[in-house]
């Protein structure tokens, strides 16, 4: 019979969860838990298993679970899904600390730098002309454009297609541009998405680590970090502001700093009570003492949730995602 | 028992051990034997003589199954060892080979001590009830085999460190070591010098007293001097097989005589 | 006296006379000859320089993970805030959680740095507990609760000094670095300076990374291999139990028994395709195999050890196979014709012939398993795994753990830099590991090489 | 217990067939068929191998049947489905367990537990034995948990005493047929061929295996998206709000171009030392460079990735980028085929050289002496003799090290990037079907969709190319091997 | 030149192609040839003959250097060929085998086609000036090897399928295709059959007329069949050396009578 509650899914929540579950061991008398990693898509995929000891209990995901996919649980058996969310993650742009003056970006110079495809000032689509910085936006400095953007199967990817390079893209107006060059509602938003493919971008399947080794690479690369990365690596990373507001765990809590995404655990309700110290550790990842503001996940890097206070209730009440919604 | 009336006659004296009819051997599409009958007596050594890749070694081979070995091989025909057919089903091929034991054309001594290389047999053959009847088995054989004294100081060097001749030496004596009933020997002197020689043929004589003994060679001499019978194959046909006196001054077949007449050896 | 030899030979070609002084074409094929030779030395020099470049690299990112810096301090434990109700009952006491610790500590500290008679140059003197690990508050209920009658004294703990002190005194973390650093402040470099005068601080070997366990993202200095260690160990342990029988006895099948039909033919195929098939797709033959059917425990080191197995395999069978094939037939024929089975002249002679290719095929393997992180995700066995020593054999095989280069792979990744010194550091351990079986591999090779 | 009782039995067996044989045969050993030891052996295995499968069978099948039953005990509405039932059984396992553990530890009598109908306190009492229970147990679950307990004892029982009649059996009926004439040799080595073939059947297992644990997904995938376009597409490009291109052209010419890169490095690199090292090279030196080598297939391969990230990228960059030494343009970023190539090349190395070398070793003597006896220098008879007749080894050694290279991720990841392209630039990045299947598989995309069941097709796809591949190379070697001595 | 005077005396005619004086071969720590002098004569054939294990195929492998391969092997003494010493340090061991090609005890044909075979000397040497030339010597060779008639038709098959007997005829012919000054046969008839070994012997006689044959033998007819010269080797020792008729007729060393007369072969 398994005695530790097993945990398993996106690696963005693993930092999180493995501080509270330290935490746990320490502080319960049931056995620390067991966190893995191998992204939120594996996660919820074994959590949508089944149900029984040889499924884990709780998936950590980095995006809210689909209707696919609740459906996939239920055609297996689990029904009855808490969804916790545990508080949202900042999504930086950082470059070498010694590097050009990236200090200031808006969506629109992202869009500019990035789209596969841009509209002209005849308003003519053509394939992105820009190559520096300074043809992107006069302020920037004119270094050659070198980004590392999360590759496609992170999440952290689509929070930066839909918050920097869509909203850039109907800053810019680009996006009535497309529409105007009859291009369909969704084609448009598809093209204000496309990221050019001449090796001005790279995507970057593995971690921050890497994006870390490529800008310390390359003096004149651009990064998409993870807020808690960067606070991590404070000595070799300068930040850029994005639309003016500087990020940190308090400029995104209050919603100011534009890029961020929540992070969820999900809980199978069929487990509690079943798995010695679910139904506990769940109260304590959410208790007041871990995630809240002055806790060791904020202290981390975790932007907490400011109405933690419900989601405490959801966890103490048991509501499963049909009853909660 | 067996009926071929002609053989009968003449064999009076001896018994048959092997009895060979019809046999007719293929590598693949080679036919390398073609339909031999023979009869191999109990306490005779019988000699095979012939050109080179006239079939002496295949059939060699045949007596003992040694050809399982060969995937392309391929065995018709008919031979019994005592009486019994050893290509039949239920003949293990492990127990025929330790009653028809075999010394190989190439030296091909085990890499292991000279003694592992003699004592191997008898102990899967669980010949040797303890280590000092071993060691007894051991220094027999390799008297037998005429290298005891060459080697007596070096049992526990490495076979394979010998010359060319005492290897072929060791592997005789190996072979002997099993107590076979039937030896079959395929050119075992081509690389020994006369003295060992000598010995060699002086064993097989030994041996004859209680083995049926088949030894292919090359040396026309040899076999005049240490057999009592003679095949004599050509192109994987048994052309002759008779006294080997007979053979050797009366050859009924043209072929045999202008092989034994035309030799220069 | 050569002209009269060569006279006499009609289609004798034109050759240097002498053996003394060589032909053009002697010395054509003797500089062939030696470029041949040249190239050997120079295929050998560039692996043994890449090994040394990337055992450089290794050795000298890694080195520092294996010291760890400390600080001693004596803490007041007052009965008030760890016992409230006074029974020195520790299943009453382990009610405070580290929580409750940390205030204490943060206490003594300062206490004992003005008993030391160093200056707080910072306002918010609780920030002193920037300078120690988060794991101080356990270490010191941990301590509390195995001795409840501490409480009410004043006791001398050692504590690991927090990440960012330990770069600071490895070299790794400058002042300047701290500038825009929220977990330190360069004042706190000044204390720790003073610490270190004041013998509170120093540096030591860190037995605890070789033998410890794994810690959270937010202290690594805490954070060791040795359960990581454990759980490859297990490991090892199940596939050179079964990959090694297995994969000879399939190849003495294969290459001494098995009839040459389609069969084989198919067995033979499928072998060498399982050599190709990326070892993440193992994971999820594992995952569905052994976990969800054989309802085998999650994150186990059995399991681990089973799928490593079966892709271990096919590299034992091909270079098993290889070197039997390499025996000569006439070693095979020598045993049957003393009247050896054929089993007999397999096990007997031919098996141990093949031994040192066997012992090759076998040691790349299992360095290749040693090493492989990517199906031991899907089984479970990546990310935080952080249970205890396991306290015994069946539970070293069936308890959740990790695998070193997953552990390493994990470190790898954090954010914290000094995760990325430990990962160096896993791996000189993990290349010890390896040198151990390579060296107890090459002994056993030793044994059974020769040439015949 | 029972198994030690049934090796013992087989260890008993093992003595007395010997003795029996050679008792047979007059005490001496000659008369019998085989060596008696075998016969030893023969009586053992037919005491061990059926008990050891019958146990076997039942330890499978026990639990299986007796829940069955146990379910019954459960009332019909406290479980919606299959899981959950399955969550209770497992409640009901673990309070048994606690039951047996508390007999076990005298906190109990054995009456008493069985006695026992009330779970009042009984979490307690459990829970300080070490059994940890998630909540306040059920009369059901304590009742269904004491039919398990019973049930399972019997069931032990019986198995007990069947195993053991079992052993007996065989025992007894081996031993009757020992006799100097039974072979017993030919009977032990039927066993070992059959676990033989078994050790062997196991490669196909995992090949069934395999298939049958991608096929679901594969299907499933090319449901949502059209085999035509995953096959034939020229882009790869999936996106998370659908409307992904997925085509597995670009991925496999990635593939293709950086293994072959690899073993470009790898072949000529490894085979010459193999030859330096078994040819030329002093015992002693041997000795050591050989092993030394063997290191380089031990270092984990993220210590190749980083070290093509941060070490040979550049260099490249620096030697073949703008403003680099040779002048040209080739490259733009670090990460290239050609930095995944070499650096994986030069991972490979020891699984050509060190098989290749046994290999080379094991041509005999006779062949070099023959071609160095016609004047010929010792380069010239490695290339002309020994190497052809080691080839069919050294060809093995290699398709090896291809199936290293089309396997690796790690040094593709970080070495090559993440970008599928189909180009014929080998200074550009590009990816493998290796290194996507992991990254569609471990990332954040919903797993119902055809961006992660992607993985799956990929690995399927690869798992038949490879195949293909193989048969081919299991052809040509056999066209041109060639058996020597 | 020699400071022997008795041989110089004796050896008017011919002149002397390989002289060696004073040998010593040690294998690790086992003497294997005992300080040896002899001298062997251009256009003659010299025989080596003695009991198995004296040393005759080591003595052999030192006249080409071919021990150079056996790693325990050293070398003591001085050999000459034509006047050069063969272990001068600028001597290339390679251009001296090609003058001094070697036939071994046992065939070892090359895994290649028996075209290829042959081919392999004359290629490496660029003994051929293209195809037709090559193939050209391939059947010359293969003619004086005595086997022409039984490979012709399947020269592409391969080297290692031929019998035992075949596939020293082909590596004889191997050997000779090479052209050398001075052929040195180790055993060479071991593994033949009577008229194959008349037509090597035929070979041997027809090589004499331009090259020195030194031949390792253990039939003592062959040697006074084939050989003007005889060497008599016993435990490392050379016993005897003189004109073949002498040696056989007239032994001047007991040992050697004893070995001539104690024969049996
Ligand atoms: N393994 C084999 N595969 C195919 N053909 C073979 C094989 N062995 C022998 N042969 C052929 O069969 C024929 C008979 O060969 P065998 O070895 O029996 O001759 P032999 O009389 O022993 O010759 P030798 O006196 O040279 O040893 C030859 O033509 C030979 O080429
Ligand atoms: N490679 C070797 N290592 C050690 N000792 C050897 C080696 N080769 C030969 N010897 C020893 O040197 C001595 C002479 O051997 P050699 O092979 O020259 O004899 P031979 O006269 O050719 O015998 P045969 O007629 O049997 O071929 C023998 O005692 C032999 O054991
Ligand atoms: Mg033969
Ligand atoms: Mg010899």
């Amino acid at each position: 019979a398994r005695d530790q509650v097993q945990v398993a899914g996106s690696s963005t929540v693993l930092p999180y969860a493995s501080i509270v579950a330290e935490a746990f061991g320490e502080n319960f008398d049931f056995p620390t838990p067991v966190v893995e990693s191998g992204g939120s898509s594996a996660g919820l995929k074994r959590f949508c298993e089944g149900v029984g000891e040889n499924t884990i209990d709780i998936a950590n995901a980095s995006r809210a679970i689909r209707e696919k996919e609740i459906k996939a649980c239920a055609d297996a058996g689990v029904t009855d899904i808490i969804e916790v969310r545990i508080g949202y993650d900042g999504i930086v742009f950082a470059s070498q600390l010694n590097g050009p003056e990236f200090t200031a970006f808006e969506p629109a110079d992202w869009f500019k730098a990035l789209a596969a495809k841009v509209p002209n000032e005849a308003g003519e689509i053509v394939a992105n002309p820009n190559m520096t910085w300074a043809d992107v936006n006069a302020d920037l400095p004119a270094e050659e454009i070198l980004t590392f953007i999360p590759g496609t199967k992170h999440g952290t990817r689509e929070v930066f297609e839909e918050k920097v390079l869509l909203q850039g893209c109907e800053d810019t107006g680009a996006m009535e541009a497309f529409t105007a060059s009859g291009m369909s509602e969704d084609d448009a938003e598809a093209a204000c998405m496309a990221v050019r493919t001449d090796g001005k971008s790279v995507d970057i399947d593995g971690d921050y680590t890497e994006t870390l080794a490529r800008i310390d690479s390359n003096t004149n690369g651009v990064g998409v970090f993870g807020l808690a990365f960067y606070e991590n690596n404070t000595d070799k990373l300068k930040v850029a502001t994005m639309s003016g507001v500087e990020p940190s765990t308090e400029t995104i809590a209050s919603g100011e700093y534009p890029v961020s995404r929540p992070l969820y655990f999900y809980i199978k309700k069929a487990h509690i009570g079943v798995i010695p110290g679910l139904k506990e550790f769940a109260e304590f990842f959410v208790s007041d003492d871990i995630a809240g503001p002055d806790g060791p996940l904020s202290n981390y890097g975790l932007v907490s949730d400011p109405e933690l206070a419900e989601t405490q209730a959801v966890v103490a009440d048991e509501k499963t995602m049909g009853n909660a919604m | 028992m067996y009926d071929s009336p002609k053989a009968e006659a003449k064999l009076d004296q001896k018994e048959i051990k092997i009895a060979a009819e019809g046999v007719q051997v293929f590598y693949g599409d080679t036919h390398a034997i073609k339909d031999v009958n023979v009869q191999i007596e109990d306490k005779t050594v019988t000699a095979f003589i012939g050109p080179s890749g006239c079939g002496k070694s295949t059939f060699l081979r045949c007596l003992n199954r040694m050809n399982d070995t060969i995937d392309s091989c391929r065995v018709e025909g008919n031979i019994r060892l005592d009486g019994e057919d050893i290509y039949d089903k239920r003949v293990d091929p492990v127990q025929l080979r330790a009653k028809v034991g075999m010394v190989f054309q190439k030296p091909n001594p085990f890499p292991k001590s000279i003694y592992d290389n003699i004592a191997y047999g008898p102990r899967i053959h669980g010949l040797a009830k303890n280590k000092a009847d071993l060691d007894d088995i051991v220094e027999r054989a390799l008297k037998r085999g005429a290298i005891w004294n060459e080697v007596k100081d070096r049992l526990h060097a490495p076979g394979t460190g010998l010359s060319g001749g005492q290897q072929q030496r060791l592997c005789i004596a190996r072979a002997v070591a099993t107590e076979p009933e039937v030896l079959l020997m395929d050119e075992p002197c081509s690389a020994l010098d006369p003295i060992a020689t000598g010995q060699v043929e002086e064993l097989i004589d030994e041996l004859r007293e209680n083995y049926s003994v088949v030894i292919v060679t090359h040396s026309m001499q040899q076999a005049a001097r240490v057999s009592q019978k003679t095949a004599f194959f050509h192109l994987g046909n048994l052309v002759e097989y008779g006294e080997t006196g007979q053979i050797f001054t009366k050859p009924q077949d043209p072929r045999t005589e202008s092989y034994i007449t035309g030799r220069i050896g | 006296m050569t002209d009269a030899t060569s006279a006499g030979a009609a289609p004798r070609p034109a050759r240097s006379s002498s053996i003394l002084e060589q032909d053009a074409r002697t010395r054509k094929r003797n500089a062939a000859e030696s470029r041949f030779k040249m190239y050997g030395i120079a295929a050998i020099g560039i692996g043994i320089f890449f090994l040394c470049v990337l055992l450089f690299a290794i050795v000298r990112n890694g080195i520092p993970a294996f010291t760890q810096t400390f600080i001693t301090a004596e803490i007041a434990l007052p009965g008030d805030r760890l016992d409230k109700t006074g029974n020195r009952d520790p299943e009453e006491m382990a009610k405070v959680s580290t929580f409750g610790y940390k205030p204490v500590i943060v206490d003594g500290l300062v206490r004992a740095l003005e008993d030391a008679g160093i200056e707080i140059p910072f306002e918010d003197k609780a920030d002193v507990e920037k300078m120690i690990s988060a794991a101080a508050p356990a270490q010191v209920r941990d301590t509390v609760l195995a001795n409840p009658e501490l409480v009410g004294q004043t006791v001398e703990f050692r504590f690991l000094a927090s990440s960012r002190v330990d770069g600071y005194e490895k070299g790794r973390v400058t002042r300047g670095d701290l500038a825009r650093d929220k977990n330190l402040d360069a004042e706190h470099l000044d204390v720790v300076d003073a610490m270190k005068d004041a013998g509170m601080l120093e540096r030591t070997f860190n037995w605890d990374f070789i033998f410890g366990a794994d810690a959270s993202e937010s202290r690594p200095e805490q954070a060791g291999i040795g359960v990581a260690m454990l759980g490859s160990f297990f490991m090892m342990l199940v596939v050179l139990a079964l990959a090694l029988p297995i994969g000879v006895a399939a190849s003495i099948y294969l290459e001494e028994f098995a009839p040459k039909n389609r069969w084989t033919d198919l067995i033979e195929v499928n072998i060498s395709n399982l050599a190709a098939v990326p070892s993440i797709v193992f994971g999820i033959l594992g995952l569905a195999v052994f976990i969800q059917i054989a309802h085998l425990p999650q994150s186990a080191p059995l399991v681990g050890g089973l799928v490593l197995t079966l892709m271990t395999l096919p590299t034992v069978i091909i270079s098993t196979r290889a070197s039997l094939k390499a025996v000569p037939p006439s070693i095979r024929d020598a045993a049957l014709g003393v009247g050896a089975s054929k089993m007999q002249s397999t096990f007997h002679h031919v098996l141990p012939l093949a031994m040192p290719g066997i012992l090759t095929g076998t040691i790349i393997g299992l360095a290749q398993a040693l090493g492989e992180t990517a199906p031991l995700l899907l089984i479970g066995m990546v990310g935080y795994i952080a249970s205890n020593y396991p306290d015994g054999v069946v539970s070293g095989f069936m308890d959740p753990n990790s695998a070193m280069p997953a552990q390493i792979y994990e470190w790898a990744k954090r954010a914290d830099p000094a995760y990325y010194e430990r990962a160096w550091g896993g791996i000189i351990i993990l290349l010890c590991f390896l040198m151990t079986m390579n060296i107890i591999a090459i002994i056993l090779r030793r044994r059974f090489e020769r040439r015949w | 217990m029972l198994l030690l009782i049934v090796l013992a039995l087989a260890a008993i067996g093992f003595i007395l067939g010997r003795v029996r044989a050679l008792s047979s045969a007059g005490g001496d050993s000659r008369h019998l068929h085989s060596l008696p030891s075998y016969y030893g052996w023969n009586v053992a295995l037919w005491t061990m191998v059926p008990a050891l499968l019958v146990l076997l069978i039942w330890l499978v099948a026990q639990p299986l049947l007796i829940e069955r039953s146990v379910t019954q005990l459960i009332p019909e509405d406290s479980y919606a489905g299959p899981g959950e039932l399955s969550l209770i059984m497992s409640d009901v396992r673990r309070v048994a367990e606690g039951l047996d553990l508390a007999v076990a530890a005298r906190q109990m009598s054995a009456d008493e537990a069985a006695a026992l109908s009330d779970p009042e306190g009984l979490r307690g009492t459990l829970g300080a034995l070490g059994v940890a229970l998630g909540s306040e147990i059920e009369p059901t679950t304590l009742a269904a948990a004491q039919r398990y307990r019973v049930l399972n004892a019997t069931g032990t029982m019986v198995r007990n005493i069947l195993v053991i009649a079992l052993a007996l059996a065989g025992f007894a009926l081996a031993w009757m047929r020992t006799n100097a004439d039974f072979r017993a040799r030919n009977t032990v080595e039927k066993g070992v061929l059959l676990l033989l073939i078994g050790a062997a059947s196991v490669a196909i297992l995992t090949t069934v295996g395999i298939i049958l644990s991608l096929i679901f997904n594969t299907v499933e995938f090319f449901r949502l998206y059209p085999a035509r376009d995953f096959f034939f597409g020229t882009t790869w490009s999936p996106s998370f709000g659908g409307g992904s291109e997925l085509g597995i052209l670009p991925l496999l010419w990635g593939t293709l171009y950086i293994s072959f890169i690899a073993l470009a490095v790898a072949v000529p690199i490894g085979l010459f030392a193999a030859i330096y090292l078994s040819e030329y090279a002093s015992p002693r030196v041997r000795g050591t460079v050989k092993p030394a080598l063997e290191v380089l297939a031990g270092i984990p391969t993220i210590v190749y990735g980083l070290f093509a990230l941060l070490t040979v990228g550049p260099l490249l960059v620096n030697v073949f980028g703008s403003g680099g030494v040779l002048g040209v343009d080739w490259m733009g970023g670090a990460t290239s085929v050609m930095t995944a190539g070499l650096v994986m090349g030069i991972m490979l190395i020891p699984f050509v050289s060190s098989l290749s070398d046994d290999i080379i070793n094991a041509v005999p003597q006779s062949m070099r002496d023959g071609s160095l006896g016609l004047g010929a220098t010792k380069s010239e008879t490695i290339k002309q003799v020994v190497f052809p007749a080691a080839l069919p080894g050294i060809v093995g050694a290699i398709l090896l090290a291809a199936s290293r290279a089309i396997g690796e991720t790690m040094i593709v990841v970080l070495g090559a990037g993440a970008a599928a392209r189909l180009s014929l630039n080998p200074f550009e990045a590009m990816t493998t079907v290796t290194a996507k299947i992991v990254s569609q598989l471990t990332g954040d995309a919903d797993f119902a969709s055809p961006e992660a069941l992607v993985a799956f097709a990929l690995g399927m796809t690869l798992f038949v190319i490879t195949l293909c591949l193989n048969i081919f190379a299991l052809w040509i070697v056999r066209k041109y091997r060639e058996q020597y001595e």
